[in-house]
């Protein structure tokens, strides 16, 4: 089948198609009078749809990592900021630098960054701010923090912060990601997990303030002509909340919002951008599609019916039918090919007769004629679950079903709600649980891959470092590569090791890796035009409503 | 008139000339489905059109009814045309207070003012004897008991002061005593205001008592009119002349056997072209089918039939014979106790109101104690709700008793399936309901030997054919479904079907009273007769004096769940001792215009509430010689006053030699002395 | 039919006492793990600690007859707890929402109740003739739609091709709408729900109305109004419709507590903010408080219903009345 | 003492109720038809990817194709064995419960059939779509527990209707006569009430499947069935959530299936009220 969308046009470039307005090396930061006095025009108000309520937005009540760490971090800094291409820059810190072995960082924090309430933005708030997330768990930040040992304050705005054991992804994982909140309105909170915080606590320093919500309604940022980078480029900021993506999009059709900050699904790409003033933003994102297996258990236990089903599936089938394109063919070997880490000696091979032929000689045969083959006696036939939710997912099961069921592997689909699917993929959220299925659609959101070495937390046996490795995979020569990656300081032995790593996993098959969908979103270019698409988030960010000059 | 419905025309009304005087009671008497009420609300409009087709000519006063405008027909309805209909309980509306009611009519009519009105609504309810009339105008209809609705239909009907009052069927469901109260208003009503009255019955007692005129309908056509006096003497169409012979009376000597008109009535579907009578006719020859008879004058002045034989019947006697059947007696009637009755109490817990729901218990029957023989009939009556049926279904366990006991032959019955089961049969009163609609004549009968598992399917409808052929039904009925057969017809089979598992008491509750007059007779015969030849005893249950005299052996009359008097049928009849019953036989019309003479007043009132009897003698609130301070006070007890006879009433004493205790005339009158002083 | 008494209290309780037990373990016994809701997507990277505590402090970890008792307690006290998911008020969220759902759910019905006793008495008048025949037919079609597609073709047209009404929510988003233009914005958006909902409702009161009016038309009383003189429209407006409105007064109790529950569709296709949409957000994110919380609001209003329609059966109807 | 002044109820023919009835009932056997035919009617394989995904109706595929290029026409025929199954066999549970309880709850009015009462208003009184929607979600998607969920919440509507006809047949004289014969409760169930009940449960067994197939439909629209079974709903669940309604794409993709359904359900509706009309005309 060789079915290709329109809209595979845009996978020429498979960056951004976004035009990123000026130049970026020009203007330097910290000059905020340059943009203000040139647009005395109509305030830009741009109207952006979600779909889910985030809650009030602070560091303890958000809902989602996505869009709601994004909506975050409009009234929040981190103290380096991604790129177009996602590699992470200075942002409230100016300079960073690290030991040689990657265990003690060095920051020094800008000196002309405020609060919206005018307090000066110092190198205290930030020393109060990760003290704060690691005695207050959030979660997401004071796991970002786990391996900090020390934070010490030096000089007039330099912070020291030491790590336990060499991180080389620190300034990623948790530079990038930690927002940095006010200490004068934040050191009188004992209990963050209380629900005391509203809108008159929701103080930081981003380039917008939230000053209104209504739940399940909206939410209204206006913009911070005090911004240290300079104003930003959209005066207001209105997301409002929907119950579904079909409601999102009739909205951003009929000219009702402005911006979906919803990936616009496959089939709505052409449609979309065909219509005006509508325009499309479409850029690789790190989630991931795959299929998993217990593997803890036969046959999926037995390393050719996994290589098997691995050549049954036709990836890029998946790709063009599912996605219409707009998707990348998932890499055997796990990382993204757009990725710095990836090897490009692993390649996703589709091949049938190669996939009987393998089954053939281990001896699962189909000996009664049902077109089905046989293992101990038993058939092969499985239920593959999957999340009902998420129609994308039901049809990827429906479509490697029939590929499957073209080697003789029967498979039924089951799909149940996201709860049921999650507790039976990976009960109770800990890997210690065990299994309750034999295949599922399975997939991860951007972080777990964002992080190239943190490829461990997968594929690793041991519950303690492959804490996500949720098809029971084990493999002793997989084991002692990845855990080597996870405190190896040297860049350069990492790269080796990531790339052997992928050739491993390639011909191991810990799980079958689809397809890494395309993030593709929809704006009105009569409203706003200079959405930036960083690479692996999307355009749901500040940097793409702050103006050319202040963007990383 | 003909209805078009679909699928079939009915001709309900076939070419009818009726002339009413002013001031005239015209009475309109006929079988259920004659045609009374459609010919007489197409007087009105009323019969919806389509289905119905109305030809012909239909005047009053002058003017011509038929396809007159609405607004002119509305102004004539209500104004100068009353009526009032049969069924009390429905034809008034539910949700509108009585006052509102009755002036609705007014408003119509003349130019008034709603006060006005109101005070109009309440001297009319007080002019047809509602009690505390003012009072009651906020009422609701639900509130009124039946007799009083069918007082508040009058009411309306005569608010604008009609000249004519077109009365359907209007006791047909009340009780003989309240009857007679509605009887005496309209009389009364019809004097003071001299309208003219259009009465339609099935009933010729009460015609013979309110009639100036009367015409008798059959098939859709008058057969016979003419003074009711006259009528009654020398009927001159058969028809006629044999529903006053089949009839059972209260007032003249019990024969063994009714007369009985055989056959069923029509119901007409094609044009007619002979006379319809002629089929059950006994004079019915060739020169009834040659062509459809016209009324002609015959016999005195203004009186017609419409019968070619008209002039040969004078005497409808000859015409109608007692019958004088041989009956072999196959059991010979003995005194053996077969059923006694022993204290019996069934009482019906029933919820009334709501906030304050008071758990009310109907007493039904409430302590009764009888007995009955083999091959006798006990007969029952009383007025609606005094518990009749009850005791009935307490003999054949279809309620349970509260207390008290029946014993069939000495035991005690068993109410669980078993011998007593087949001992003790019952007959109901629907004919169209007692049948299984699905099944066909011969498992209808059959049931109670499949239940009983007797016999083989062969025996079985062997047994199955005798028995149709033993009530008069032709043994291929046992193949058709019950609803190709009349009330009548449908009767025999249950009684067949009672029959079937040889029992040895049958209950008949209330057999013959759905039944067209002209059938009653046939029925009340078969069951004399089945009696005769099988010994079976019969328990009949009727509100119906006439026909329980003339089957019963012995009669007991129940008042408010007891029995008042018992005693054997000629004393009850000729004797009545209990004031109760005394009243009840005064209201029984007799149909016979000459003899009524002087008769007593209505009872007054209603039934009381039977789950609140009153204290004492459960009659005295009613009663015309009650006694204040004893019988308010002190239950009577039902003890024997004379051979056989038992009454409970403390004025009772145990002699029969009372004054007030005479013949039947005086009754009457002393009734009505004594109601001045007990009133 | 039925007047008040202490049988129907005991069935209103009878039925509140089994949706409150049914509330509570329905919900207990889906598969499922209300974890994620608690501490969102990344609660595969939390420690065991982490999620233990997280277990405890919403009270998962007791005994299931102490979380019963507990949820009869709270439920007696009003107090519906807190979302798993957004951490609020549940009572708060209910309210913010319960108008929307209202407003919709009473327009219809108020909408759908002119029409369709207009229509049904309309049709009763003109019984067996072909304007009868045809609404009947008509409205007997009508039933048969499926609401959702009902809905997703209005907002096709209207929304979308047409773009007269927005296509989702209960107001424009952060509109700075005042007075009457803040009430226009809010009728604007409520028509296509109560428009569906309406077209989904009028069958019924139709039918009901129809049935009601020949039933009472046949009845003798009828016949009696007649025989007084009373004209057609007299006897029709006096006296049948008089009659023929408890059991549609009945009929549009059960009729609302059926587009209250509906609103779940209605209001996930429209977008709409209302209780519907609260309670399948709950039940596809396993939000227990709020799924139960919604749940006993639902039950509670249709009891409510009910009651009102027991409560308005005897004013209408006399003979129900306690003497 | 009333006397019984029957107007010997003749069986008047509902002639527009017939012929509404014969209408609903060339419905149902079309799509009987189409259901039984479906493999010869239908172009293609339901389940079969047979062209490009999303494409509009042309020579080969009538109405179009769906998001992942099967025949959108063949889905909507094969869509009338799920339809109808879930309809026919979920009315099925329901006759069967509701008969039962009804028969039951009308024969022994008494202490069983209030009790049997009380849980039938319960279950009427209980918000009707929310439960529906908890119970599906949780006993997960397939088309046997839509069945089960449906058919155990229908029934209990038609259970009222069937007792208080049996309650009226129970005092009809020939269940008190055979019951004086001392025939069993058993007996007069099943020879005189069950036969007399046939043609109201067959009644409202047609309204059931009615009202089953409307809820299957919804049902699957929200996700609750099973996407993967090709009803009707499934085709809408699809086409709403691959945003098909707000593109030209719902002339061909959402309003097939909906006027499907419509004529299904509309179908076994106008049958039912013809033969609701025939047991109690009201025309
Ligand atoms: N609306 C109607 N449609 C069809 N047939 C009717 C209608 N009303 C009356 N009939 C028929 O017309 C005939 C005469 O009926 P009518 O009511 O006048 O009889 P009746 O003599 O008053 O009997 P009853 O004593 O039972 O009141 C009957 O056969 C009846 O079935
Ligand atoms: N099953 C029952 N539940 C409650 N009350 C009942 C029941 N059956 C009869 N009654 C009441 O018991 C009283 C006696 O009824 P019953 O039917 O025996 O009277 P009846 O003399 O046969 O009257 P009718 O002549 O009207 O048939 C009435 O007030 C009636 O309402
Ligand atoms: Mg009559
Ligand atoms: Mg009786």
């Amino acid at each position: 089948l060789t079915l290709v969308a329109a809209a595979c046009s845009s996978e020429s470039d498979p960056t951004t198609t976004t035009v990123t307005g000026g130049d970026p090396t020009t203007t330097l930061a910290g000059d905020p009078t340059t943009t203000t006095a040139a647009t005395p025009a109509e305030p830009v108000v741009v109207r952006a749809a979600i779909t889910g309520d985030e809650d009030t937005i602070n560091p303890y009540t958000y809902i989602s990592g996505f869009p709601g760490w994004n909506l975050l971090m409009m009234q929040y800094d981190t103290l380096m900021q991604l790129d177009a291409d996602g590699v992470p820059q200075p942002w409230l810190a100016d300079t960073i630098s690290a030991n040689g072995d990657l265990t003690e960082y060095t920051l020094t924090i800008v000196d002309n960054a405020s609060w919206h309430d005018g307090t000066p933005l110092t190198v205290d708030d930030v020393k109060f701010s990760l003290d704060y997330f690691i005695e207050k768990a959030t979660g997401r930040f004071s796991r970002d923090l786990r391996g900090v040992v020390a934070i010490a304050v030096s000089g007039d705005n330099g912070i020291v912060i030491s790590l336990a054991a060499p991180n080389p992804a620190f300034d990623l994982v948790a530079l990038a990601d930690i927002p940095i909140i006010p200490r004068h309105i934040w050191e009188g909170i004992d209990d963050p997990g209380e629900r005391a915080f509203d809108i008159s606590t929701n103080v930081g320093s981003g380039p917008f303030m939230m000053t209104e919500y209504e739940s399940d309604q909206f939410y209204r940022f206006v913009s911070n002509p005090d911004y240290f980078r300079g104003v930003p480029a959209v005066d207001e900021l209105v997301v409002i909340v929907f119950a579904d993506d079909a409601g999102a999009l009739a909205a951003i059709r009929s000219g009702e919002v402005d911006v979906s900050f919803e990936r616009v699904s496959p089939e709505q790409i052409a449609l979309l951008d065909a219509q005006d003033p509508l325009d499309i933003s479409q850029g690789p994102e790190f989630t991931t599609q795959m299929i998993n297996f217990d593997a803890s258990k036969a046959p999926f236990s037995d390393v050719v019916v996994r290589q098997a089903m691995s050549l049954a599936i036709d990836s890029q089938d998946i790709v063009d039918t599912v996605y219409l394109g707009a998707a990348t063919v998932g890499s055997p070997g796990w990382v993204h090919p757009g990725k710095p880490a990836y090897n490009p000696a692993v390649e996703a091979t589709f091949d049938p007769a190669a996939a009987n032929a393998l089954l053939e000689g281990a001896g699962y045969i189909d000996t009664d004629g049902d077109g089905i083959r046989e293992f101990g006696g038993e058939p092969m036939s499985f239920d593959m679950i999957t999340n009902s939710s998420d129609s994308l997912r039901l049809r990827i099961a429906e479509l490697t079903a029939a590929m499957l069921g073209d080697v003789g592997i029967e498979i039924t689909v089951v799909s149940v709600e996201t709860a049921t699917w999650e507790e039976a993929v990976w009960p109770g959220f800990d890997i210690n649980n065990g299994r309750n299925y034999d295949i599922a659609v399975w997939g991860w959101s951007a972080p777990v891959q964002a992080n190239t070495i943190r490829i461990a937390d997968l594929v690793n046996s041991d519950p303690g470092i492959g804490f996500l490795n949720l098809t029971g995979f084990s493999n002793a020569e997989v084991d002692a590569i990845s855990s080597q990656l996870l405190t190896e300081a040297d860049p350069a032995t990492s790269q080796q090791l990531i790339g052997d790593l992928q050739v491993l996993l390639a011909d191991q098959v810990p799980f079958v890796l689809l397809a890494y969908p395309d993030g593709a979103y929809v704006y009105n270019s009569e409203v706003y035009a200079d959405w930036e698409f960083i690479a692996g988030q999307g355009i749901v960010s500040k940097v793409s409503l702050l103006p050319a000059s202040a963007r990383p | 008139m003909r209805f078009d419905t679909p699928g079939r025309e009915i001709r309900a009304v076939n070419g009818i000339d009726v002339n009413v005087g002013a001031g005239e009671v015209f009475a309109l008497v006929g079988e259920s489905g004659s045609g009374k009420s459609v010919s007489m609300l197409s007087v009105m409009g009323l019969v919806p059109t389509p289905p119905a087709v109305v030809t012909g000519s239909i005047l009053f006063d002058g003017l011509e009814l038929v396809g007159l405008g609405r607004s002119k027909m509305n102004a004539i309805r209500g104004g100068e045309i009353g009526m009032v209909f049969q069924d009390p309980m429905s034809s008034l509306n539910p949700v509108h207070r009585i006052g509102r009611q009755i002036a609705e009519v007014l408003h119509l009519h003349q130019k008034i003012s709603r006060r006005d009105a109101m005070d109009q609504a309440g001297e009319l309810l007080d002019k047809v004897g509602i009690p505390n009339a003012g009072g009651r105008l906020k009422d609701y209809p639900h509130e009124f008991s039946g007799g009083m609705r069918q007082r508040v239909m009058i009411a309306i009907a005569l608010a604008c002061g009609p000249r004519l009052l077109i009365a359907d069927e209007p006791t047909t469901a009340l009780d003989v005593t309240v009857q007679r109260q509605i009887v005496t208003l309209v009389q009364q009503l019809q004097a003071d205001l001299g309208m003219a009255v259009i009465w339609i019955t099935h009933d010729l007692g009460v015609v013979a008592e309110i009639a100036d005129r009367v015409a008798v309908m059959y098939g859709g056509r008058i057969v016979e009119t003419g003074n009711a006096a006259d009528l009654y003497r020398t009927a001159t169409h058969p028809y006629t002349s044999g529903l006053l012979h089949s009839i059972p009376r209260t007032d003249t000597i019990r024969t063994e056997w009714l007369p009985e008109i055989p056959g069923t009535p029509v119901q007409l579907v094609d044009d007619l072209l002979s006379c319809p009578f002629h089929s059950r006719c006994p004079m019915g020859d060739d020169s009834c089918v040659a062509s459809l008879p016209t009324l002609e004058a015959s016999g005195r002045e203004g009186q017609f039939s419409a019968c070619v034989h008209h002039a040969s019947i004078l005497d409808g006697g000859d015409l109608w014979p007692s019958l004088d059947r041989e009956v072999t007696a196959a059991v010979e009637h003995g005194d053996e106790l077969l059923v006694s009755i022993e204290g019996l109490k069934v009482h019906f817990p029933v919820e009334r109101g709501g906030r304050a729901r008071r758990k009310a218990v109907v007493l039904a029957v409430d302590g009764v104690d009888l007995e009955l023989r083999r091959g006798r009939t006990l007969g029952i009556v009383g007025e609606s709700g005094c518990g009749k049926s009850t005791l009935g279904r307490a003999l054949v366990g279809l309620v349970e008793a509260t207390d008290g006991r029946v014993l069939i032959k000495g035991e005690p019955l068993d109410t669980s399936s078993g011998p007593h089961r087949r001992t003790v049969q019952m007959i109901f009163q629907d004919p169209f309901s007692s049948m299984n609609p699905g099944m066909r004549v011969g498992d209808v009968v059959a049931e109670p030997m499949r239940v009983h598992n007797i016999g083989s399917a062969d025996e079985r409808s062997e047994r199955v054919a005798k028995l149709l052929g033993q009530v008069g039904i032709p043994a291929e009925a046992a193949t058709r479904h019950p609803h190709e057969f009349s009330g009548g017809q449908r009767q025999r089979i249950a009684i067949a079907r009672a029959l079937a598992a040889n029992p040895e008491v049958i209950v008949c509750d209330e057999p013959v009273s759905a039944l067209d007059v002209s059938v009653q007779a046939q029925i009340v015969n078969l069951l004399h007769e089945t009696q005769l030849e099988t010994g079976v005893s019969l328990i009949f249950i009727a509100h119906d004096l006439a026909v329980v005299r003339h089957i019963s052996h012995e009669v007991a009359v129940m008042y408010l769940g007891q029995v008042v008097e018992r005693a054997p049928r000629d004393d009850i009849y000729e004797t009545p001792l209990h004031p109760y019953t005394k009243a009840l036989l005064a209201a029984v019309p007799v149909p016979d215009p000459s003899s009524s003479i002087a008769l007593a007043p209505p009872l007054e009132g209603d039934l009381p509430d039977p789950s609140d009897p009153p204290t004492g003698c459960r009659f005295h609130t009613r009663c015309p010689v009650a006694v204040i301070g004893l019988c308010d006070e002190i239950i009577p007890e039902l003890r024997v006053v004379d051979t056989d006879r038992w009454v409970a009433c403390h004025l009772v004493e145990a002699s029969t030699d009372q004054s007030f205790l005479a013949g039947e005339g005086d009754i009457r009158g002393d009734l009505g002395l004594l109601a001045e002083q007990g009133g | 039919m039925r007047p008040l008494g202490l049988r129907n209290i005991f069935r209103y309780l009878a039925v509140f006492v089994v949706a409150v037990s049914l509330n509570f373990m329905l919900p207990r016994l889906m598969p499922g793990n209300p974890l994620a809701l608690l501490a969102g997507v990344d609660v595969g990277l939390m420690t065991p600690a982490e999620r233990a505590e997280v277990i405890e402090a919403v009270g998962l970890d007791a005994p299931l007859i102490q979380q019963f008792i507990d949820y009869w307690w709270s439920v007696l006290r009003l107090d519906l707890g807190f979302s798993f998911r957004s951490e609020r008020q549940i009572s708060e969220m209910i309210m913010e929402r319960l108008p929307w759902t209202l407003l919709i759910t009473v327009g219809s019905l108020a909408v759908s109740a002119v029409v369709g006793i207009v229509l049904g008495g309309f049709s009763a008048w003109r019984r067996g003739k072909k304007s009868d025949l045809s609404l009947l037919t008509g409205m007997i079609s009508l039933q048969s739609l499926p609401s959702f597609w009902l809905g997703m073709l209005l907002i096709s047209v209207f929304s979308v091709q047409l773009g007269w009404f927005p296509s989702f929510g209960a107001v424009t988003p952060a509109s700075d709408f005042e007075g009457w233009g803040h009430i226009g914005d809010i009728a604007k958006h409520a028509i296509l729900p109560i428009v569906t909902l309406t077209v989904l409702s009028i069958p019924g009161v139709y039918l009901t109305m129809r049935y009601a009016m020949l039933e009472v038309l046949g009845s003798d009383f009828i016949r009696t109004a007649r025989a007084k003189g009373a004209s057609e429209a007299r006897v029709l407006f006096g006296h049948v419709a008089r009659n023929a409105i408890a059991p549609v007064v009945t009929f549009l109790a059960i009729r609302f507590a059926f587009a209250f529950g509906g609103s779940v569709i209605i209001e996930t296709v429209f977008s709409y903010p209302g209780l519907g949409r609260l309670i399948f957000e709950a039940v596809s994110g396993r939000d227990y408080p709020v799924m139960q919380a919604t749940f006993l609001v639902f039950t509670v209003a249709v009891l409510v219903a009910n009651l009102v329609a027991d409560l308005l059966y005897p004013i209408l109807d006399p003979r129900m009345r306690v003497r | 003492m009333k006397l019984l002044n029957r107007k010997r109820t003749k069986k008047r023919s509902p002639k527009v109720a017939n012929r509404l009835g014969m209408l609903g009932g060339g419905m149902v056997l079309f799509l009987v038809v189409m259901a039984i035919g479906a493999p010869w009617f239908a172009p293609y394989d339901p389940t079969e990817r047979v062209g490009l995904p999303f494409q509009p109706p042309s020579a080969a595929h009538l109405l179009g194709t769906n998001d992942v290029g099967q025949d959108l026409l063949s889905e909507l025929i094969y869509g009338a064995r799920v339809s109808l199954t879930v309809g026919i066999v979920a009315a099925l549970v329901a006759l069967v419960l509701g008969t039962s309880v009804g028969v039951l709850a009308g024969y022994y009015p008494k202490r069983l059939g209030r009790f049997l009462m009380q849980g039938v208003d319960v279950i009427l009184i209980l918000p009707f779509l929310p439960l529906l929607i908890i119970l599906a979600a949780y006993l997960g998607r397939s088309l046997l527990n839509t069945i089960v969920v449906i058919g155990v919440l229908i029934w209990a509507g038609p259970s009222r209707i069937i007792r208080s006809q049996v309650l009226s047949l129970r005092s009809r004289e020939y269940v008190l006569a055979s019951r004086t014969m001392g025939a069993p409760d058993r007996w007069a169930i099943m020879r005189h009430v069950l036969p007399r009940t046939a043609l109201l449960a067959t009644g409202t067994f047609v309204r059931a499947v009615s009202t089953a197939i409307l809820l299957e439909a919804a049902l699957s629209f929200l996700g609750l069935g099973d996407p993967l079974q090709k009803s009707w709903g499934s085709i809408l669940f699809w086409a709403q959530s691959r945003g098909a309604f707000l593109t030209p794409a719902w002339k061909w993709w959402v309003l097939p299936p909906g006027i499907m359904i419509m004529v299904a359900s509309l179908g076994f509706a106008l049958v039912a009220f013809a033969m609701e009309e025939r047991i109690n005309p009201r025309l």
